[in-house]
């Protein structure tokens, strides 16, 4: 069977929600951005697939939007860390039960 | 970019603004002792005085030629964004005075500022600000223009407030930034106006920038966009919102006299000869703007009158040396602006050589001035106070004669340079409109006044200060006596031998009124005898009452107040803001009135239903109930606001479910 | 043209393939042997040779003689050696992750096999042509980071973690200038495709004017390292290349005296063998790509284009020895410090040299550049150099030092 | 083709659902590490080669190490497995995640428009019209994306370094 944009999309689909699965049960802070990383991911391919399938690739918009994305995400996960470091410093602890300071 | 082709392009202009930049780079990275620093400046000045002159003779004898050198900065979008350097005859000038002032005044610094330890920064401060200006010079782009404008702006802010440790030199610091910012708002809307309007942010180029013919005719075509102005009229009006705050035109005027508490130098650069001729150079460069709408140039020819007056005016009830002249420098440029707008009026583009021409004159004595103030002030130890010296004539022999031949340059004394160039103002004026006429003719008369009356203060009778009188350093006079020789002859020469005003504007410019060159002389020397007789025989002191006074105590108390601009910006915007504040605090106890009053009946209706319905029902059989569902929703509302990271997560998530089901249902 | 050596192998490569032209999926398959089977045997053959001569070239520094026993000149040790290390035992710690302990040594070997391929090995001679190969050795590059962690940390031992962690750390940091460097050189000759990049390094004017001197020359001259830019980017290129590839003085994460040997504590026999022949490999394969880069890879005079490149390639692994053998090991501050404060400031420097010569040849022609550029460009990399050393001068110690324990 | 999506496809998921099943933190970070190599070979296939080249330095070269790193300085060393693996209220999470999933396939599968036909078959894109491309048209965007790296490595560097006064 011919691969399609529909493949590519169903693909995508269900790598983003294997993230958010993650990100919404896991109590791990760490594996948490993990799964951001996943979702980041997941649409990252459906932009590439969105180029690639579609009708006007020469102008290179896919990939320049996900070197775009990857470089923000990128950003994103170097903060990220770096405040998981902080809260650990914090808290002693990286279970997200237990950060929960927002509540008072 | 050709930077580096020197015969038949002009892109190696941009090497003018850029040999400060290297040398401010430099001084800001590496942070070299004084001496060097100085050196540096100077060195990299030099270079570009070298290349101003070359510049300035490419353009001599070639006025109407324009050359530009355009490139392509940015693409944004469909948008390109231009940026280029032109070459003509207002270019050239401009550029040979900027450099060369600016390398005098370098100099003088190097002395002046010696025993300040942080003197490296303060040259860098210069060379930042000498990019800003030279590079304004050469802009062919609106929007480089803006950049320069900005830095120019920003360099004024840094060296004002200079002496930052003192308070008022910061206060001074931030008010001409904030002032000349309302300019600059003016300025930015003009700009990009102008964008709008014709697609471009080219000066010149090629027939299709926004000065040239075709653009200025679409321009002017569309009628009554603004004001009974067309869309050139109007964005002049921005452009010269701009310029009335560079140029410290009369409503935002307030910030340059409180400029003087930068470094002299400083004054004698930024604040007399160069940054505050800026506003005027823009109208000059955007002149075509100007004259596609009449109505335009009477504004700007009003607003110079009204400036030149109100200064002039106020520069009579003054007794620092230096504040003296800094309201005499506003006088001066309103003089200008009247000399563009009237100008234009009689001459049409002959009008960019009126004001221009004094400009450039103005530029060389009233640097001179200031830098024989700030030789004198040295030599008073560090006293400013007018009232305070006295007989120096005899001690600072050098500095005073060149001061003095400042002085009858800025009275327009007959032959010498300020007079040429007053005169031509005077006379377009009179082609132009009587009522600006008399009103720039009083305020010439005014000027010889005030000028002499300060010299008589300075020079004549005995030492009242402290201390022992002191000639300065002849690395500060020299640059004097070189100033003052422009500031003589540049006037007779340029316009004797050749022809100054055709060259600047490009088009052949002669006016001739008997009347009015009698007027000027009598002005001039009206204005000088009146001061002597005044002053010269008058006991002056800082306990004496100033001879004017005594015989008009209660205007001259207006003057010394400087006519309460501030007081008056005092007692409008600020006490704009302390209405608003009242009104809000009002506002605020009305509203708290209200809710006290909807408690209070809140209150009250509720003991009514406690005691008029019947207690019980609502307690046993409602209350309990009510009680236990708020109980129960509250532990819903609970959960939800729990400051658990991924209970918000998982709810909104839900609300993304939510959102896709209803696109699939609704683009079903 | 003299790189007849090097067509006469595509030739054959090619008639190789021709001959299975009726089965297409045999064809296929031996075109990927035809392009990984001989690199990988000439380069583990390479791998044995240059541990012989490490410990020769060592000995000689130390004033020893070195292996001379097995074989002439001890020419056979690798071989011995090689043997003994198959037939030892394989000892996995009884706690560690043992999937991942297996693992860390192919993960090592994999990345450094596939680098290998995307080194011009002469002119068209290249395993894996890719149009961006540069950037792919790059990205293959970083790769060695995750294997070394792997071992690191699944063997459960404090020395191979700590080992670990300082490779990796070492690793990440020197990527920055080694890539900032190439940065450069794929700028100067705007392609990332490394046969491009190396035609960029020949005069071709010269070569095409028939006449042998210039041709001799014109494949010489153009070699990016006689440029003001190249020559300091093949410094910064070779330094950073020796922490990537953890050679001495970089070899903290090995450091026998201190963490006894690092990740590499827990392993032995066999995978302890491909731990280093991936090491030595990777060793190669940046020496290879510093040729391609700055060394004017396959173009030389006279012989043809896989002689050169092997030629250069091994006197630089041969300078990675000398250095091996005379400069003492850095502190771990230093080690970092050098990185961030030293290499990648000057790094970015010379990306705007080589952009300023790029345009200054062609503004004023390649001899006042080329002249221009060393006095001026070299200059300023100089003085940034001697004050970024000033700047990073850590302060002289006055008085007690004082010890903090390490929480 | 086909057969080379499949493979891809399937140690994609797999890498993911091993990412977020794992007990081992240090396991569940290697294995995003294959879901990430997973999606570069995907990239390859979609003949994004550049980006294939980007996301293998970038997320496994500095990210997952970045991860790995951040493992190292704050839980146990050996990653052992926590306490307990899901949060409370878990059931949910997955509930509305299912929920998402089905809001995104129902649409995919419903109103399939398969276009197979690529335009990119005459036309290979190099790595120096992607560069072109970003220098020209999108030029401010790369400088607001360079102002964001560098403001975020120095919130980063403010972030982790314990000048909070603790």
């Amino acid at each position: 069977m011919e691969i399609t944009l529909n493949h590519y999309l169903i693909l995508s689909a269900v790598l983003f929600t294997i993230g958010l699965i993650g990100a919404l049960t896991r109590r791990h802070i760490i594996i948490m951005l993990v799964c951001l990383e996943i979702m980041l991911n997941a649409a990252n391919l459906n932009l590439i697939a969105f180029w690639h399938f579609g009708p006007n690739p020469i102008l290179l918009h896919g990939p320049l939007f996900t070197l775009f994305t990857i470089a923000i995400a990128a950003t994103e996960a170097a903060l990220g860390l770096a405040l998981v470091l902080a809260i650990y410093r914090h808290f002693k602890t990286v279970d997200l039960e237990q950060v929960q300071d927002l509540k008072e | 970019m050709n930077l580096f082709n020197f015969t038949d392009s002009v892109g190696w202009l941009m090497w003018v603004p850029i040999c400060p930049l290297i040398a401010g780079v430099f001084l800001a990275l590496l942070k070299p002792s004084g001496r060097v620093s100085a050196f540096v400046a100077i060195a990299a000045l030099a270079v570009s005085l070298i290349l101003s002159l070359k510049a300035f003779a490419m353009t001599w004898g070639h006025e109407a030629q324009i050359e530009t050198h355009n490139f392509t900065w940015m693409h944004i979008g469909g948008v390109d964004l231009e940026f280029g350097m032109v070459l003509n005859a207002l270019t050239g000038s401009m550029l040979a005075m900027v450099s060369l002032i600016g390398l005098l005044i370098f100099i003088y610094s190097w002395s002046y500022m010696s025993h300040d330890d942080r003197m490296g920064r303060f040259f860098c401060y210069l060379s930042i600000f000498m990019v800003g200006m030279l590079g304004l010079v050469v802009a062919n782009s609106l929007l480089l223009f803006f950049m320069f404008w900005e830095i120019v702006g920003l360099a004024s802010y840094l060296l004002i407030g200079f002496w930052f440790q003192k308070p008022s030199a910061a206060a001074a610091a931030k008010k001409a930034f904030i002032t000349t910012r309302i300019g600059d708002l003016g300025f930015l809307i003009g700009l990009l106006w102008a964008f709008k309007a014709t697609g471009t942010f080219l000066l010149f180029d090629n027939g299709s920038g926004i000065l040239e013919t075709t653009q200025i005719a679409a321009l002017a075509a569309s009628e009554n966009v603004m004001f009974g102005m067309n869309t050139a009229g109007a964005i002049a009006l921005f452009l010269f919102i701009g310029a009335i705050g560079k140029s410290g035109q009369l409503p935002l005027h307030v910030w340059l006299p409180d400029a003087m508490e930068g470094p002299t130098p400083v004054s004698a650069l930024i604040h007399a000869a160069t940054m505050v001729a800026a506003g005027v150079f823009l109208v000059a460069r955007a002149f075509p703007l100007f004259i596609a709408d009449l109505a335009m140039l009477e504004v700007v020819a009003w607003f110079g009158a009204f400036t030149t007056l109100f200064a002039a005016l106020v520069a009579v009830g003054q007794y620092d040396i230096k504040r003296i002249l800094a309201y005499s420098t506003v006088s001066q440029l309103g003089l200008m602006m009247v000399g563009l707008g009237a100008g234009g009026l009689a001459l049409k583009e002959g009008g960019i050589s009126i004001g221009m021409f004094h400009l450039l004159t103005h530029a060389f004595f009233k640097a001179l001035l200031f830098l024989g103030a700030g030789s004198i002030i040295h030599g008073c130890n560090d006293e400013q106070d007018v009232r305070l010296m006295g007989g120096v004539f005899s001690k600072m022999k050098i500095s005073s004669i060149a001061y003095l031949a400042g002085t009858i340059a800025l009275c327009a004394f007959p032959f010498t340079s300020g007079y040429f160039s007053k005169d031509q103002i005077l006379l377009s004026a009179w082609t132009a409109s009587g009522p600006i006429f008399w009103i720039s003719a009083i305020a010439s008369l005014l000027t010889a006044f005030y000028m002499t009356r300060q010299c008589c203060y300075v020079f004549l009778g005995k030492y009242r200060g402290k201390g022992h009188v002191h000639e300065s350093s002849p690395i500060m006079t020299v640059p004097l006596v070189i100033l003052a020789v422009f500031a003589v002859a540049l006037g007779y020469v340029s316009e004797h031998f050749y022809h100054i005003l055709d060259y600047l504007s490009g088009v052949h410019v002669h006016q001739h009124e008997s009347i009015v060159v009698i007027i000027s002389w009598i002005i001039a020397l009206g204005g000088i005898g009146l001061g002597l007789l005044v002053y010269a025989r008058a006991k002056l002191g800082i306990d004496e009452t100033d001879p004017v006074k005594k015989v008009f105590p209660v205007p001259y108390r207006w003057l010394e107040n400087r006519l309460y601009a501030d007081e008056f910006y005092e007692a409008t915007a600020f006490k704009l803001w302390d209405v608003l504040a009242i009104l809000i605090t009002v506002l605020e106890a009305i509203m708290n009135q209200l809710v006290d009053f909807v408690t209070v009946v809140v209150r009250n209706i509720g003991s009514f239903f406690l005691n008029t319905i019947d207690k019980r029902v609502i307690d046993e059989v409602s209350f309990d109930g009510t009680c236990s569902r708020i109980y129960n929703s509250s532990q819903i509302n609970k959960l939800i606001q729990n400051g658990f990271l991924q209970g918000y997560l998982r709810l909104l998530t839900g609300g993304a479910v939510l959102i896709g089901i209803l696109l699939i249902v609704f683009t079903r | 043209m003299n790189n007849f050596i090097d067509y006469k192998l595509i030739e054959l490569g090619q008639w190789t393939v021709g001959l299975f032209n009726d089965y297409p999926v045999v064809q296929i398959l031996v075109h990927l042997l035809l392009a990984t089977l001989p690199l990988t045997l000439v380069f583990m053959g390479a791998f044995g040779f240059s541990t012989w001569l490490e410990r020769k070239g060592l000995a000689r520094i130390q004033n020893r003689l070195g292996p001379n026993r097995v074989g002439i000149f001890g020419l056979l040790q690798p071989l011995a050696d090689g043997i003994k290390m198959l037939l030892k035992e394989d000892i996995v710690p009884d706690r560690s992750d043992k999937l991942f302990h297996f693992l860390a040594p192919v993960m090592l070997m994999v990345p450094a096999f596939i680098a290998v391929g995307f080194l011009p090995l002469g002119d068209g001679l290249m395993a894996l042509p890719m149009d961006s190969a540069i950037l792919f050795f790059f990205a293959v590059g970083s790769l060695n980071t995750i294997a070394v962690f792997m071992a690191g940390w699944s063997s459960r031992n404090k020395y191979s973690l700590l080992g670990g962690m300082r490779a990796v750390a070492q690793m990440i940091s020197y990527e920055i200038p080694l890539v900032l460097s190439a940065v450069a050189v794929i700028m100067f000759s705007g392609s990332l495709n490394a046969q491009e990049i190396v035609a960029s390094q020949q005069i071709q004017s010269w070569l095409a004017s028939g006449n042998l001197v210039k041709e001799f020359f014109g494949q010489i001259l153009g070699w990016h390292i006689f440029k003001p830019w190249g020559f300091a980017g093949f410094i910064f290129f070779f330094v950073a290349a020796l922490a990537e590839a953890n050679r001495s003085p970089f070899d903290l994460p090995e450091a026998d005296s201190e963490i006894i040997a690092g990740h590499l504590t827990e392993y032995s026999g066999f995978k302890y063998a491909i731990f280093f022949m991936a090491e030595y490999i990777s060793a190669f394969a940046i020496a290879g790509i510093a040729t391609t880069l700055f060394l004017g890879g396959w173009s030389g005079p006279v012989i043809a284009g896989l002689p050169w490149f092997i030629i250069k390639m091994f006197s630089l692994f041969a300078v990675m020895i000398w250095i091996r053998g005379t400069l003492p090991r850095l502190r771990v501050d230093q080690l970092m410090g050098y990185a961030w404060k030293f290499l990648l400031p000057l790094a970015i420097l010379n990306i705007f040299v080589a952009g300023f010569y790029y345009f200054a040849e062609q503004q004023f022609g390649s001899l006042a550049a080329f002249i221009g550029g060393w006095v001026i460009g070299f200059g300023i990399l100089q003085t940034a150099a001697k004050g970024l050393s000033r700047l990073n001068k850590s302060p002289t110690l006055d008085g007690k030092r004082v010890y903090q324990l390490v929480e | 083709m086909t057969v080379a999506f499949y493979i891809m496809a399937a140690i994609a998921v797999l890498g993911a659902v091993m990412a977020i099943a794992l007990r081992n933190v240090v396991h569940a970070v290697f294995s995003v590490l294959l879901f990430f190599s997973a999606l570069a070979g995907l990239f390859i296939l979609l003949l994004a080669e550049f980006i294939a080249v980007v996301q293998v330095l970038v997320y496994i070269g500095s990210v997952g190490i970045l991860m790995l790193f951040a493992i190292m300085l704050t839980t146990k060393v050996t990653g052992d497995p926590t306490r307990k693996l899901l949060s409370r209220g878990w059931a949910w999470g997955g509930l509305v995640s299912g929920a998402l999933l089905l809001a995104f396939l129902v649409p995919l599968i419903t109103q399939s428009k398969s276009e197979s036909n690529s335009q990119l078959s005459n036309f290979n894109p190099s790595v120096k019209d992607l560069g072109l491309t970003l220098m020209d048209p999108y030029f401010a965007s790369v400088g607001v994306i360079a102002l964001l790296l560098t403001a975020g490595l120095i919130a980063a560097v403010v972030a982790a370094s314990s000048a909070s006064g603790e």
